[in-house]
């Protein structure tokens, strides 16, 4: 891995990239407690509170981790398992919707 | 990192470099280091613990018929009179996002043979996370003090107190790991291990800067998942 | 002997046991022989690929046995076969899951006329609740749930009141109409099947859960817990008497209704005060 | 342990001059395979008897000690079953089983043998031992790593057998622990014998990590020159396809065990509803059941498919082999064991269809479980289109084969009817479902391990395995298990409910007492006939006869080691080179009706070998 490290070493990455994104994820962080402070509900909020998660999340891997610059071998191997978690998200939602309805209309309102 | 250079073999972008990646022998992440590979197929790995507790959590809370307390009221500070919504989870974003960049900037310095730079850089991180731990004991211990427990709470469904522990617990020792190893690395990276290449603990592999590139991964990975948890259980 | 002769005589025996078993499913007294139609096809799509597996295995090993000298076939690929095998079996399965998803389909949308029934369980043992004139259940809470209010029927629901209860695991049912079964417990998994009506569900504490079906047969069945809940559970046992249209009215008339234990509680609690007066 | 690394092994190809397998000379350039890329590995040498066979950093010997260790806890599992059968055909036969004892030997027997058998038999010792070597590795990438997975494993173990030992007993909640019952009176070892449970389990997913990451990384990172992934055997593919699967499966068990865990110590309510007790109403309220079979399936579907692709990688290894032939369709074979894999984290909750779920998901499980069934069938054609036109040996190992085929068909039929959802209905929580699934992932995988066992002893004790000892034991255990589970699908049908500790007198059952009998016989006899491998491996280490270099005449790289059996490092001076794919069978022209891996293909070139 000897010429390996001769060739990173020339090429790591310019200071400043990193400050961009370190400023960017404090901007972001207050944007989405300014979500909270300001109070806003419903769709709105959570529009907002999974935008912010999702630039934040997608900076920090994308720069802080280096995804953006590694291989796509690599990038794709570990974003596809994410599917999995998706479906699995996805049909949560659908099951708590149940568990609750039934809870509620066989437990409190019935009729 | 950007392209490596390996005899014998072309480099081609995006999806058809993908194939040929795939496709060659020897290695399929051309130029990752074994250690960093491992780690991120571990980091993978982890990934689903925590999105199966976060989904748990979204089941959990979907389903209660009792109220889920309003968190950016249970989480807020009395701070000179005044009372401050999350005040104190702010900060500890604030904490862990900074440790995060200089983190970021201690690989950066590590692979430029900075050894200095390099050590007191994960030295601030180290002392970033400990600050973490700290304010999270805090938060802990004032939550207990106003009758939170795992099986109960005076504001609302149980679920919530029992959520609240395991997974900021599970958090914070992912993030106290993270401390006892940055020390460990800061001592390493001071005492010159990875300049003369000096073997490891446990491990016949020789020192090498890319162990803080992983290292790096892993307090990102922890501040990455800080950010889904602040999103979910404080903003929620 | 060959090897090959074995084998071919294990399927052979296979054969013969499906054909000739004594052991096989019970006439179906319900409207889900849709659900025995679809395994009977299942056995014969499967059942025909099995055999047709094994038999050209079997036929193989007996044409291709080692031979000193023989050089096997070389050929790394056979697009074309492999593209035929793969559509055949494609269509294989299409045709099997395509009356599958139809019948569940009719299994989780329950007809308007159905009576519901409320099952409660509990380890070891079941309980039934009808809806009482007003065609409707009250709901419950399992919370509520004491020596007076034995299915822990929420006392400020009007349609809790005239619920008929049924404090006994046989339960009757009228011929030809089709129920809902709701079914809840109050401890553990339980999971309520007649093996004559095909259908089950589990009992799941903390939420209901439903089934129907439309009993066809006048007779007495048996009813089994199939989800393991403890210790008692292979003793968890109950019943189902289904009636013609008159009997099952004679012996609704007769069951007791919730206002009817209300009341019966009421009178004891008078008699109660009534005889410390005298004795006083 | 002494610092002391074996260094001179570092040869670093620094020129594009290629050392061709074996050949002196100049390499023709149809021989060109690129340089290294990353330089050789150091290994630690055990020097001392505790370093060498205890705690050892060689994946072979990791491997031997997991086989053994798995072995081991797996006779525990065969003696739990019989003492069941005992009772079921038998009832009283034993005078000291109770209910309560029958369903902990039932819930041990089921985790014993899912887990820690077959699961830590594939990964933890197949796959220690044949990835480095299939894929011309000198050892696992970590091997520290590696020996401190074996000891996590050792220590779930004893964790697992010690809750035989605590008041109240080990767990008796079944292997698939739903809560509520788990952790509630009522059910056996609801206290200690749980928790030891959930710990076992944690520490087993902590130490199967470690392994895999081994496994994973090896074969993704340190396959020798020449060796693609598409050059790779089946065995290693199926194996590394587990593993990707346990990497991502266990996280859901190791969060429902925690969870779990809670409930029972700390009482919170992550999946306890309000619960009335013997007229008490327990403190628990609002938690979901549900939850936590989501949570296991999400895990369990894809543990079926830990324990059957490494077997669907093995079977078409040893098949090709026997019959000379090269595996039909190797491309679609890979696809199918990647596509199978995929798939199986979408298919988790066909095990819930009857749980009360929301009733919409039948639809969807149904369709995805359904899909699976393509590829796998498009597997089973291969393996027999292999044996066509082929050379079959009939030996004891083909004969495994042969009997996986029949069995895995059988139970991946049955399976059909499980995974449709309506058909599903009648016959979920019955013997059909326990016929099932002991056919396909009991039976089936156990012929794959006894054939690899009786394929690869020669390699690992240098010492071939008696062939007419092994016959016996083929065919008592095949007849005889498929004797078990065969008839045993038709109780499903009359409904026999599965956990049942007892059968009654219901009318239906009545009838099923001749077969229960019949069955109990055949597993006894089943379980006595593995006996018969034990003693056929004492006897071959001792008076075996020696089986010398590649004594099946195999084209794989794990035949080829300079020793057999192969030493630490595996390789002696130099790594191999690979020129082509495993499966070069009897090509036309050819001297031999093998070609190794290793030929260059400048000596073959007169042969009609395709481009691989």
């Amino acid at each position: 891995m000897d010429e390996t490290k001769k060739k990173e070493q020339a090429t790591t990455h310019k200071i400043g990239i990193y400050l961009w994104i370190w400023g960017l994820l404090f901007v972001l962080s207050f944007f989405s407690y300014m979500v909270d402070w300001y109070n806003f509900q419903g769709m709105l909020r959570w529009s907002l509170i999974l935008i912010f998660m999702f630039l934040k999340a997608g900076l920090i891997m994308a720069f802080f981790m280096h995804l953006f610059w590694e291989r796509y071998a690599l990038v794709n191997v570990l974003l596809w398992p994410m599917t999995a978690i998706a479906c699995f998200i996805f049909l949560m939602v659908a099951e708590f919707e149940y568990t609750v309805f039934t809870r509620i209309f066989y437990f409190v309102t019935g009729g | 990192m950007s392209d490596p250079k390996i005899e014998g073999y072309v480099f081609k972008p995006g999806f058809s470099g993908m194939a040929k990646d795939t496709g060659s022998d020897q290695t399929m992440f051309k130029g990752v280091h074994w250690g960093k590979a491992m780690m991120w197929i571990f980091l993978l790995s982890d990934t689903f613990i925590f999105s199966c507790f976060l989904i748990s959590y979204m089941k959990g809370r979907g389903s209660t018929l009792v109220d889920w307390p309003y968190p950016s009221e249970v989480f807020g500070l009395h701070v000179f009179g005044v009372d401050v919504p999350l005040l104190l989870i702010a900060i500890m974003t604030f904490v862990l996002i900074t440790s995060s960049g200089t983190m970021a900037l201690a690989v950066k310095y590590g692979y430029e043979k900075n050894r200095k730079m390099c050590g007191w850089l994960i030295l601030a991180t180290a002392i970033g996370g400990l600050t973490f731990v700290g304010m999270q004991a805090f938060e802990w211990s004032k939550l207990i003090h106003e009758g939170v427990r795992p099986w109960e709470n005076p504001f609302g469904a149980p679920q919530f107190g029992s959520f609240f522990f395991m997974i900021t617990g599970f958090h914070g020792t992912h993030v106290s790991i993270g401390v006892i190893f940055l020390f460990i690395y800061a001592y390493k990276t001071f005492a010159g291990h990875y300049d003369e290449r000096k073997r490891g603990w446990f491990t016949t592999m020789k020192g090498d800067y890319v162990e803080i590139e992983i290292l790096g991964l892993y307090w990102h990975f922890v501040d990455l998942v800080w950010v889904f948890i602040f999103a979910f259980f404080y903003l929620w | 002997m060959h090897p090959g002769i074995i084998f071919f005589l294990v399927i052979l025996g296979s054969i013969l046991f499906h054909i000739f078993t004594p052991w096989y499913w019970t006439d179906v007294a319900s409207n889900w022989g849709g659900m025995d139609d679809t395994i009977t096809l299942t056995f014969w799509i499967g059942g025909g690929v099995f055999i047709a597996v094994c038999l050209f295995m079997v036929y193989c090993v007996f044409k291709f046995s080692y031979k000193e000298g023989r050089r096997a076939e070389y050929k790394p690929e056979d697009k074309k076969l492999e593209k035929i095998l793969t559509w055949a079996t494609t269509i294989g399965v299409v045709a099997l899951l395509a009356p599958g998803l139809v019948i569940w389909n009719n299994y989780v949308n329950v007809p308007k006329n159905a009576i519901e029934v409320d099952v409660m369980a509990w380890q070891w043992g079941w309980q039934y609740r009808l809806p009482g004139k007003d065609g409707k259940l009250g709901t419950t809470q399992v919370v509520n749930i004491n020596d007076n209010n034995p299915f822990g029927i929420n006392t400020d629901d009007p349609y809790g009141k005239d619920d008929v209860m049924i404090q006994s695991d046989v339960l009757n049912l009228e011929n030809n109409k089709p129920v809902k079964i709701l079914l809840r417990s109050v401890d553990v998994l339980h999971n309520w099947y007649v093996p004559q009506f095909r259908a089950k569900m589990d009992a799941v504490p903390g939420i209901v859960t439903y089934y129907w079906f439309e009993p066809n047969k006048v007779g007495e069945y048996e009813v089994l817990c199939v989800e393991y809940c403890g210790v008692g559970h292979y003793a968890m046992r109950g019943g189902v008497i289904v009636q013609s249209d008159q009997d099952y009215k004679n012996w609704l008339e007769q069951q007791e209704t919730y206002s009817d234990l209300i009341a019966k509680q009421q009178n004891k609690e008078i008699n109660k005060k009534k005889l410390a007066k005298k004795i006083n | 342990m002494s610092e002391e690394y074996n260094d001179n092994k570092t040869v670093h190809a620094q020129s594009s001059e290629t050392i061709s397998g074996g050949t002196s000379g100049v390499a023709p350039d149809i021989d060109y395979v690129r340089p290294a890329e990353i330089p050789e590995q150091d290994l630690y040498h055990g020097h001392s008897f505790i370093t060498k066979w205890v705690f050892c950093q060689d994946a072979k010997v990791i491997g031997v000690q997991y086989f053994l260790l798995a072995t081991f806890t797996g006779i525990i599992g065969l003696i739990l079953s019989w003492l069941m059968r005992l009772q079921l055909g038998f009832p009283g036969a034993a005078g000291f089983m109770t209910a309560e004892h029958y369903y902990q030997f039932v819930t041990m027997h089921g985790m014993i043998m899912v887990v820690y058998f077959l699961t830590a038999l594939f990964l933890g010792g197949f796959g220690n031992y044949l990835i480095p070597l299939m894929v011309g590795a000198r050892d696992m990438v970590f091997p520290y790593l590696n020996m401190v997975s074996f000891w996590m494993f050792f220590i779930a173990v004893l964790v697992l057998l010690s809750s035989f030992f605590v008041p109240g007993g080990p767990t008796g909640a079944g292997w698939t622990l739903y809560p509520p019952q788990t952790i509630l009176e009522g059910t056996p070892g609801s206290g200690a014998g749980i928790l030891l449970m959930c710990l076992s389990l944690i520490l087993f997913v902590a130490g199967f990590t470690m392994g895999g990451l081994n496994y994973l990384i090896t074969v993704l990172q340190a396959r020798t020159r020449g060796m693609t992934l598409m050059r790779m055997p089946l065995t290693v593919w199926g194996i590394f396809t587990a593993t990707v699967l346990a990497m991502l499966a266990f996280p859901a068990l190791l969060v429902g065990a925690l969870m779990m865990s809670l409930d029972k110590v700390l009482g919170t309510s992550f999946f306890m509803p309000t619960i009335l007790k013997a007229g008490e109403v327990l403190e628990y309220g609002g938690g979901s059941p549900i939850l936590f079979q989501h949570l296991f399936w999400f895990f369990g579907h894809p543990e079926v498919y830990i324990v059957a692709l490494p077997a669907f990688g093995i079977i078409s290894d040893l098949i090709s082999v026997h019959s000379r032939k090269n595996i039909f369709g190797y491309r679609m074979m890979v696809w199918a064991i990647v596509g199978i894999g995929g798939l199986s984290f979408f298919v988790w909750a066909h095990h819930m269809y009857v749980s009360g779920m929301n009733p919409w998901f039948g639809f969807f499980f149904a369709t995805t479980t359904l899909i699976i069934a393509v590829p796998t069938a498009m597997k089973v054609y291969n393996w027999i289109l292999t044996l066509w036109r082929g050379n079959i040996r009939m030996n004891t190992v083909m004969l495994w084969c042969l009997g996986f085929i029949v069995t895995f068909v059988n139970g991946g039929i049955t399976g059909i009817f499980l995974g449709n959802v309506s058909v599903d209905v009648p016959l979920s929580d019955t013997y059909f479902v326990i016929a099932h699934f002991h056919m396909v992932m009991g039976i089936a995988p156990l012929m794959v391990i006894m054939g690899a066992v009786y394929h690869w002893f020669p390699l690992v004790a240098g010492k071939f395995l008696d062939e007419k000892l092994g016959k016996w034991h083929f065919w008592l255990t095949f007849l005889g298990a498929y004797s078990i589970y065969f008839p045993m699908h038709y109780l499903g049908f009359i409904g026999v409910p599965r956990r049942y500790f007892e059968m009654y007198d219901s009318p239906y059952m009545t009838s099923a007492v001749g077969m229960n009998e019949f069955i109990s016989l055949a597993a006894f006899l089943v379980g006595a006939a593995q006996f018969i491998l034990i003693y056929n491996i004492i006897r071959a280490l001792k008076v075996g006869k020696p089986a010398g270099h590649n004594p099946w005449q195999a084209c794989s790289l794990e035949w080829l080691t300079p020793k057999v059996p192969p030493e630490h490092g595996n390789w002696g001076d130099r790594l191999p080179v690979v020129h082509r794919w495993a499966y070069d069978y009897s090509v036309p022209g050819a001297k031999e009706d093998f070609i190794t891996q290793t030929t260059a293909p400048s000596e073959v070139v007169d042969t009609g070998v395709e481009k691989t």
